[in-house]
């Protein structure tokens, strides 16, 4: 295939590799190093792209990042398609697949294109006056129908096959940006030794030495001296460099995000690359070298495929070797077109005429187009593009009005000046200042350690900018310690320079004209659109933006921000810097969310802890619940059992003859210190001080508003050592609660907390045989009643390792919880399983444990009590320390509500008929006949088949419940009202005989 | 005003649009009003318009220090929903939803207000037990909450994620249909013009640095950036400026202001057609109508009115939307933002008279305050209208941390979005 | 202090077996390394500057003072977590916690050698491989050759100790070792660049 | 994500090592249950909630895991210092022009 607009001997590809490519179904051919903008024009192929709103046919505006036109979807495979990439940055690879997005049945006929007919109707703002008719419209007709016109590519539908990796890192000196401004301060700062990173957003550094063909440095052309500067930089120890990197956000305290793309620009990534990889940078200094971007001119039709950024159609020639049409006009306001226009001349394209809207604008650029026999108009403005999938033409009136002139073209190179890129600066949150002179905001206040060189902060010319830039970046080195090196400033034998240019709208666009001059191409936003939002009241620039979508597309208006803002200050009558800028926010050009989330996808998104006991559940059928980040044996059924069956059998066996209960995840801590007791009185409700050692007892942990916070068995090893349990899910923040008030109210006790929840592996053996179970293994331990009574602790071994053994019940049967060193928890286990099956006991899981403990009314907290429950409303008064003078908790107790009457007590509920069980979280009433909104009195909390019962048992908070009991009360559901009474909430062995049974 | 209608947008499209009037006038401040209303965003533009609507109180000012619908309304993920777990939340929020679903047509101004369902996942038993909590008082409150299977929950969301493999699968959900979404600026914009039309001035770039108080105590007006204004009531509708506010008035408040983020993906089609939330994996997800995801952060741990907020925060966020959605991985951000969230110790708002005459506030929305608006500037103006708080929001009293007589529907383990 | 943890009973071979997590497991990647080490003696001690000269005198190595900084002695290393705080590992079967009982200075000693588990990351690209989800800066002038410091590791707490410029011994607790290592496993293989 | 200098390990780390732990100086009354419910309110609900420069306190949770006082600006959220719990509010900050 003939690529009829690559120009031979032009651009920097020419021992490239041929790549063939596809768009829209369409094979093209292109070489390597070409963007797929660049390939798809060699090609002659402009129209690429269908607008937002209006459904526009669009071609390429620039070269670069700042592109709102030519996104397309790139589809790798089926799994790895992705929406609204930029043409003119993505790099071409060898049969890469393109298609063109927010189109139906094809670009060049694209049904969508009647919204620009009807357009007149679709003015700013316009959703917000109509589709109100009648109310119920917008949901079911008007809203699907916008919603599926919205939106541009198409999301992925599959899992995304690739991965995405991540890296912190730190530095001296951090430069971002690498076009001639950055690499100068990388250099000078590079030189002294210290830690430098130097990023850029592009495949190749030079930035703009890319396409500017009068520079040069060092005596060699200025791309060439890029090359060669970053070569050497990459190969010094203490630099960093990073191409394909752009730096998306600088957030406080000079920590800056940059994503560095790794894959998307290869024919194979293969599969231990990542496709992108996300940089988090904390650099003691950074150098801010991002450059400026050029405007486009905002005149009719300006959108045509074809028009575009005169460094665009440069860069194309000069970098990539691509002509962007072989008749093409310009229109300028200043002089950075003249070069563009003078380089397409010497490579053969006519340039049928340049359109100047200065009067009398002087300078070598100027005399050098005319020498090359270019026609060059002053004081003249192009008032309208003609053509449509294509532009064909420029009319050309003097600026003032006059006499028309179509020109034919097949493109147009425009440029109303270059904006400096203050993106990263902004959201440094440095202020910027406008210059009126130059018209253009230029960094003014710095908020955080960091300085902007270059076209980005408002200097013209090579010199001046290499100037800047060494010296920042020698600063920038001293600043963080380092000491001088010899200079090595890069000179510059020629330059070219910048000139001004204009904001706001061209002639034949201005106030009063209703033509279609774009501001922002994405959103479909013009020049009257502006006006019409601020006739409307839109004085902020904020309200401009929301009200017209002006610079709220992928681009998030590099193009047009400027462009709009200078529109509503003319229609305002104010000056530009009292209407503002709007807000510049994260990221500088869109990243995707994989490359933000990095590892943390799959079994790293989040840890999932499991016990040392795990493996054995895991091998003996257990089916797990999530409890917090654990992984928690739920029930072990038997073949042909389900849920209800496994669970009604272990919770039989436990009452039987004994059942095993990993309870490993239990938190817990160790309390040591001389202070320890004292300690304890102060964080749990309860006595602590005359508790013997070698006995337990179950403590109630409040937060200072005196509602429950955690509770637990707690022993005393020793006089100055306690082993604390708590909840599972609360184990951190308990022992942050308790690290909070020994380090900071109570720093004067002797006391130490460790975290030993890992450290033992917890083996619960309840039930009438538990005892039989463990003794055998057990040495150095009296198991007798009298020796080990309920709610005991001793230390011992068993299975010949240390055990820190609890006599203690959360079924209500004589019980026992053997702690052993996480490492020897599955090999204790297996042990006591063996001896367990010795006397038919089995294991049970979590639902089982929760059963067992409500047959008995024991409360979990954060199921039976949600943070508003204080101890009295759960019946725990008894573990309140009455005589105490403090404990955390005491004073939030006594508040007026937490002691009135009619608060939320925790009962037991009975359903009438047996066999109903109660749904957790079912509402109670009082009268289930009276209308909704109904007056609800409670909640069921907990809620189970009790086999052991034989029926079925609930516990509830009910309003008043402990004056209510034998009441009837109702749980009314969706399809029936249930009948309980209220109760006790013990439902088993109310005598509690069989915790020595 | 003029009226908005398809003949209005025929007209104007014969002559470019040129005839459209301002949607709200820019006139200077007065020497006094009635009331003062400090903050010009949904709730205190809300509340503007009720006065004068409900209450015939027009000599109203509403004082933004910036640009009207700027703070936390215009930095919104938009979730409108009501299912709330305690009579007193359900009672506001629902008033609130009950307004919206009619507001477009009540202002004349399309809010895109779209009951599109709101969807809260359920990825264990304690999550199941909480939200079933919620599906039960809700019916009983006569607020539409219903419980789905994860394959009816796949069914209405289908790019949802419900295989088992998943690190926290889901294992149900509840659904509130009428809940959704709606267009945040047009909320303000609406009730500006509404209330603009009906007399009440809207002063932008009018910083309230001071309140004046008569030596009896009772508010005089307020000092601002553009002079002294005279009022015999202020209502404090500053969201995140709250506590400063009020500090002006000598009245602390249990008050923390947090930075809160949220961000939005490139437009795509329609993939997302409801509101996902999930309070265990922590995010929350809906399309907007023009095809950008839009996706809420949780708060930075610290006090801050930056406006700024770290990007880890941003990486847990969508680290939990992958996990939900790992379609998503390729889907871009374009745009992230900050805004500053007043939280009360119970995470429920503050919507009251306070110890001084004739001032009141209206703050303590947290993260969830866009759902409530025009239910709490209809509750609020009557507040102030009446100097008695209407029977919905006589529960959200300053005093009921003293008391005790708290509204935590976060400790009722959900957290409030 | 400390006597209820120390309390010694017959030794008696356990005749259970240790099965600790992720036993032997090994990884190896470009430029880096990784080996979940075989279990060690370690305690958690908790001590007052009055205390740390007796303490140290009993466990045979100086108790460091400085931040981020450890101290090893024939096979014992005590890192400084806190003002306050040590962890103290023995790869030499030598129960420190029994050397603490010994003292009678003020000081609370916990054992938890099996709270913990330990994996060596090695090679060139060891540093590179635990900045993919650890904030601090592991160059050699910042983090030299002997440092400690408890800190973050993806959405774990690890502590890092640096035992040659191009090793770290990462120690997490024992639930979380299966993240840590896949996490470190995940990093390994984009720790070259 | 912020840089925190912690006084306890003498230089800055990365917030993710850190969780910020509310408002500093208040104090916990010696008498707390005789308190009246007003006190307790403003002890335990109350909070200054400054625009501008905030006394807080920070764990270095994931460090050293002590607990400290910062200053800082909530407007630009830099650090003006920090300082080891129970030191007393520093009279002066560095800096401060009065």
């Amino acid at each position: 295939m003939i690529e009829a607009f690559r120009i031979p001997g032009a651009g920097r590809l020419k021992q490239a590799k041929t790549a063939r490519f596809s768009f829209d179904g369409q094979a093209y051919a292109g070489v390597e190093g070409d963007t797929l903008a660049s390939a798809l024009l060699a090609n002659g192929v402009h129209l690429v792209g269908r607008s937002f709103k209006y459904h526009r046919p669009r071609g390429f505006l620039s070269a670069g990042a700042e592109e709102p036109n030519a996104l397309v979807q790139i589809e790798r495979d089926a799994a790895r398609k992705t929406p609204n990439v930029r043409a003119t940055v993505q790099e071409l690879y060898d049969g890469l697949t393109a298609q063109s997005q927010n189109r139906w049945p094809s670009l060049s006929f694209d049904v969508g294109a009647v919204n620009d007919i009807a357009s007149p109707l679709f003015s700013a703002g316009f959703y917000y006056k109509t589709f109100m008719w009648p109310k119920s419209a917008w949901k079911n007709l008007y809203e699907p129908k916008i919603r599926a016109a919205a939106g541009l590519g198409v999301a992925p539908d599959q899992p995304d096959p690739d991965h995405y990796s991540a890296r912190f890192a730190h530095c001296d000196v951090l430069v971002l940006g690498g076009g001639a401004a950055g690499i100068a301060a990388a250099l000078a700062a590079a030189e002294t030794g210290v830690r430098v990173m130097l990023a850029d957003e592009q495949a190749d550094f030079g930035g703009s030495l890319r396409f500017e063909s009068g520079a040069r440095i060092e005596g060699q052309d200025g791309f060439a001296w890029a090359q060669a500067a970053v070569a050497k930089l990459r190969a010094m120890d203490n630099v960093r460099v990073l191409s394909r990197t752009t730096a998306f956000g600088y957030y406080a305290q000079n920590f800056v995000g940059l994503v560095e793309r790794i894959g998307d620009h290869l024919q194979k990534p293969g599969r231990d690359l990542p496709r992108e990889r996300l940089w988090q940078v904390r650099a003691k200094r950074v150098v801010l070298a991002t450059g400026a971007i050029e405007r486009h001119m905002v005149f009719a039709d300006n959108d045509r495929p074809g028009v575009m950024l005169a460094s665009a159609a440069r860069t194309y020639l000069n970098h990539y070797g691509v002509a962007v049409g072989k008749n093409v006009g310009v229109y300028t306001a200043n002089d950075s077109a003249y070069a563009a226009a003078i380089d397409l001349k010497k490579a053969g394209v006519n340039v049928a005429a340049i359109v100047d809207l200065r009067d009398n604008p002087t300078g070598p650029v100027i005399n050098e187009a005319r020498a090359l026999g270019m026609e060059v108009n002053f004081g003249r403005a192009v008032i309208r593009a003609g053509g449509k999938l294509r532009v064909s033409s420029m009319t050309v009136q003097p600026k003032n009005g006059g006499g028309e002139r179509t020109i034919p073209v097949d493109a147009i190179l425009m440029s109303a000046g270059w904006t400096p890129s203050v993106h990263l600066f902004s959201q440094s949150r440095g202020k910027v200042a406008f210059n009126d002179e130059t018209k253009r905001f230029v960094p003014g206040t710095y908020a955080q350690d960091c300085i902007s060189v270059g076209a980005c902060n408002g200097t013209d010319g090579l010199m001046a900018t290499i100037d800047e830039a060494y010296a920042a970046g020698t600063k920038a080195a001293k600043d963080v310690g380092a000491k001088a090196a010899k200079s090595t400033k890069p000179k510059i034998d020629a330059s070219e320079s910048w000139s001004r240019g204009m904001l706001g709208a061209a002639p034949g666009a201005g106030p009063g004209t209703t033509v279609k001059a774009f501001v922002d191409f994405q959103n479909d936003v013009t020049a009257k659109d502006i006006r019409q939002a601020v006739h409307e009241g839109m004085h902020s620039i904020e309200h401009v933006k929301r009200f017209t979508t002006n610079g709220m597309a992928t681009d998030q208006g590099k193009t047009s921000n400027m462009h709009g803002l200078a529109i509503a200050a003319e229609t305002l009558g104010k000056p530009i810097p009292q209407v503002g800028l709007t807000t510049f926010r994260a990221p500088y050009t869109p990243v995707t969310f994989g490359s933000i989330v990095g590892h943390a996808r799959g079994e790293l998104f989040d840890p999932t802890r499991k016990t040392a006991i795990q493996p054995w559940a895991e091998a003996h059928g257990a089916v797990f619940e999530d409890v917090g980040q654990w992984k928690r044996a739920w029930y072990f059924p038997k073949p042909g059992e389900d849920m209800h069956a496994a669970v009604d059998r272990e919770c039989v066996t436990v009452r039987t003859t004994a059942g095993l209960f990993d309870a490993s995840t239990l938190g817990k801590i160790e309390v040591v210190g001389p202070d320890a007791a004292k300690f304890m009185e102060l964080l749990y409700t309860n006595p602590w001080e005359k508790l013997e050692p070698g006995r337990c007892r179950y403590g109630i942990m409040l937060r200072e508003d005196g509602f429950i916070y955690d509770d637990g068995v707690v022993g005393r090893l020793a006089p100055d050592r306690f082993h604390v349990t708590t909840t599972t899910g609360g184990a951190p923040r308990v022992m942050n609660h308790m690290e909070d008030y020994f380090q900071t109210e109570f720093p004067h006790l002797n006391v130490w907390l460790t975290s030993i929840t890992e450290q033992w592996a917890v083996i619960a053996v309840q039930g009438p045989k538990s005892r039989e179970i463990i003794a055998p293994l057990v040495e150095g331990i009296d198991m007798s009643d009298e020796a080990l009574p309920h709610m005991s602790v001793r230390e011992g071994k068993i299975c010949g390792v240390p055990t820190r053994l609890f006599r203690m019940s959360f079924t209500g049967e004589r019980g026992f919880e053997v702690n052993v060193p996480a490492d020897y928890g599955q090999a204790v286990w297996e042990a006591l399983w063996a001896e367990g099956q010795k006397h038919g006991a089995g294991a049970y899981g979590t639902e089982a444990m929760h059963v067992l403990r409500a047959e008995k009314g024991y409360i979990i907290v954060g199921q039976d009590t949600d943070g508003t429950v204080t101890p009295n409303d759960a019946g725990l008064d008894w573990a309140v320390g009455k005589k105490k003078a403090d404990f955390v908790g005491i004073r939030g107790m006594a508040r007026p509500d937490l002691v009135a009457k009619g608060r939320k007590q925790l009962v037991g509920l009975k359903t009438k008929d047996p066999k109903v069980v109660l749904e957790e979280g079912a509402q109670i009433v009082g009268d289930p006949k009276q209308a909704i909104p109904m007056k609800m009195i409670g909640h069921v909390t907990s809620s189970y088949w009790s086999q052991n019962c034989g029926r079925s048992i609930a516990l509830a908070l009910v309003a008043g419940g402990r004056d209510r009991m034998g009441e009837t009360l109702y749980v009314p559901m969706p399809d029936k009202v249930i009948e309980v009474e209220v109760t006790g909430m013990v439902f088993f062995d109310e005598k509690g005989e069989r915790l020595n049974g | 005003m003029k009226k908005y209608s398809v003949f209005a947008i025929a007209r104007e499209a014969m002559r470019g649009h040129k005839g459209w009037e301002a949607q709200w006038s820019s006139p200077e401040p007065k020497k006094e009003y009635d009331v003062i209303i400090v903050g010009a965003g949904g709730h205190g533009l809300a509340t503007a318009y009720y006065l004068a609507t409900v209450h015939g109180i027009t000599n109203v000012a509403v004082l933004e220090k910036s640009w009207l619908g700027g703070g936390n309304t215009g930095r919104n993920t938009t979730i409108i929903r009501s299912n709330y777990l305690y009579d007193e939340s359900a009672g506001i929020y629902d008033h609130a939803l009950k307004l919206w679903d009619g507001l477009s047509q009540e202002l004349n101004y399309n809010v895109m207000y779209s009951p599109r369902g709101v969807m809260m996942l359920a990825h264990n038993v304690h999550d199941i037990q909480v939200l079933k909590r919620h599906v039960h008082a809700n019916r009983l409150n006569g607020i539409d909450n219903e419980w789905l299977t994860p394959e009816a929950a796949k069914e209405f969301c289908p790019p949802l994620n419900i295989s088992r493999d998943a690190r926290y699968p889901v294992v149900g959900a509840a659904l509130q249909r009428r809940g959704g979404t709606a267009r945040h600026d047009a909320v303000a914009w609406g009730y500006a013009r509404g209330a603009s039309a009906r007399g009440v001035h809207i002063i932008q770039n009018c910083e309230v640095t001071g309140v004046k108080r008569a030596p009896n105590g009772a508010v005089t007006g307020v000092e601002t950036t553009r002079g002294f204004i005279g009022a015999k009531k202020v209502g404090v509708v500053a969201a995140g400026h709250s506590s400063v506010i009020m500090n002006m008035a000598g009245v602390r408040m249990p008050l923390e202001s947090y930075p809160l983020q949220a961000l939005v993906s490139e437009p795509v089609k329609p993939v997302v057609p409801c509101v996902v939330m999930s309070n265990t994996v922590h995010a929350y997800i809906s399309q907007s109508d023009k095809g950008e995801l839009v996706i809420g952060a949780g708060t930075d741990q610290y006090v801050s009115y930056s406006q700024t907020g770290g990007l880890h925060i941003l990486q847990h966020t969508l680290d939990a939307i992958c996990e939900m959605f790992p379609i998503f991985t390729r889907m871009k951000m374009l745009r992230s933002w900050g805004g500053i969230v007043d939280v009360t110790p119970d995470r429920s708002p503050i919507l009251a008279k306070t110890p001084v005459p004739g001032l009141y506030v209206n703050c303590g929305w947290g993260t969830g305050g866009f759902k409530a608006t025009p239910g709490s500037g209809h509750v609020f103006a009557h507040t102030i209208a009446r100097d008695d708080p209407h029977p919905i929001n006589a529960p959200f009293t300053i005093d009921r941390f003293r008391t005790g007589r708290l509204i935590d529907e976060a400790a009722a383990a959900a957290v409030a979005h | 202090m400390a006597k209820a943890a120390a309390k010694k009973t017959a030794a008696v071979t356990p005749s259970a077996e240790r099965r600790p997590a992720l036993a032997g497991q090994e990884l190896s990647a470009t430029g880096v390394k990784l080996a979940v080490l075989p279990p060690a003696e370690r305690i958690s001690l908790r001590a007052p500057e009055a205390s740390v000269a007796a303490l140290s005198k009993a466990l045979g190595v100086t108790l460091p003072r400085k931040p981020k900084t450890s101290v090893a002695k024939a096979g014992r290393t005590a890192l400084w977590l806190g003002p306050d705080e040590w962890l103290v590992l023995d790869q030499a079967a030598k129960d420190p916690l029994a050397d603490c009982a010994k003292v009678t200075a003020l000081h609370s000693a916990v054992g938890i050698s099996n709270r913990n588990v330990a994996i060596a990351v090695t090679g060139p690209a060891a540093a590179a491989t635990i900045n993919a989800g650890c904030p601090q800066d592991l160059s050699l002038d910042a983090f030299p050759v002997g440092a400690a410091s408890r800190t973050i590791l993806g959405k774990v707490e690890i502590v890092l100790l640096r035992t040659a410029a191009d090793a770290f011994r990462v120690e997490c607790w024992r639930s979380f070792s299966d993240y840590v290592f896949t996490f470190l496993s995940e990093a390994a293989r984009d720790a070259a660049a | 994500m912020l840089l925190i200098r912690c006084p306890y390990c003498e230089e800055e780390r990365p917030e993710l090592e850190f969780r910020n732990a509310g408002e500093a100086h208040i104090a916990r009354s010696a008498n707390i249950a005789g308190e009246s419910d007003d006190d307790f309110e403003k002890f335990f609900f109350i909070r200054s909630n400054p625009k501008g420069i905030i006394y807080e306190r920070w764990r270095h949770m994931h460090g050293c895991a002590r607990f400290f006082n910062a200053v800082r600006d909530t407007v630009t959220d830099k650090f003006i210092m920090t300082y080891k719990a129970g030191e007393p509010k520093p009279a002066k900050l560095p800096g401060a022009s009065k």
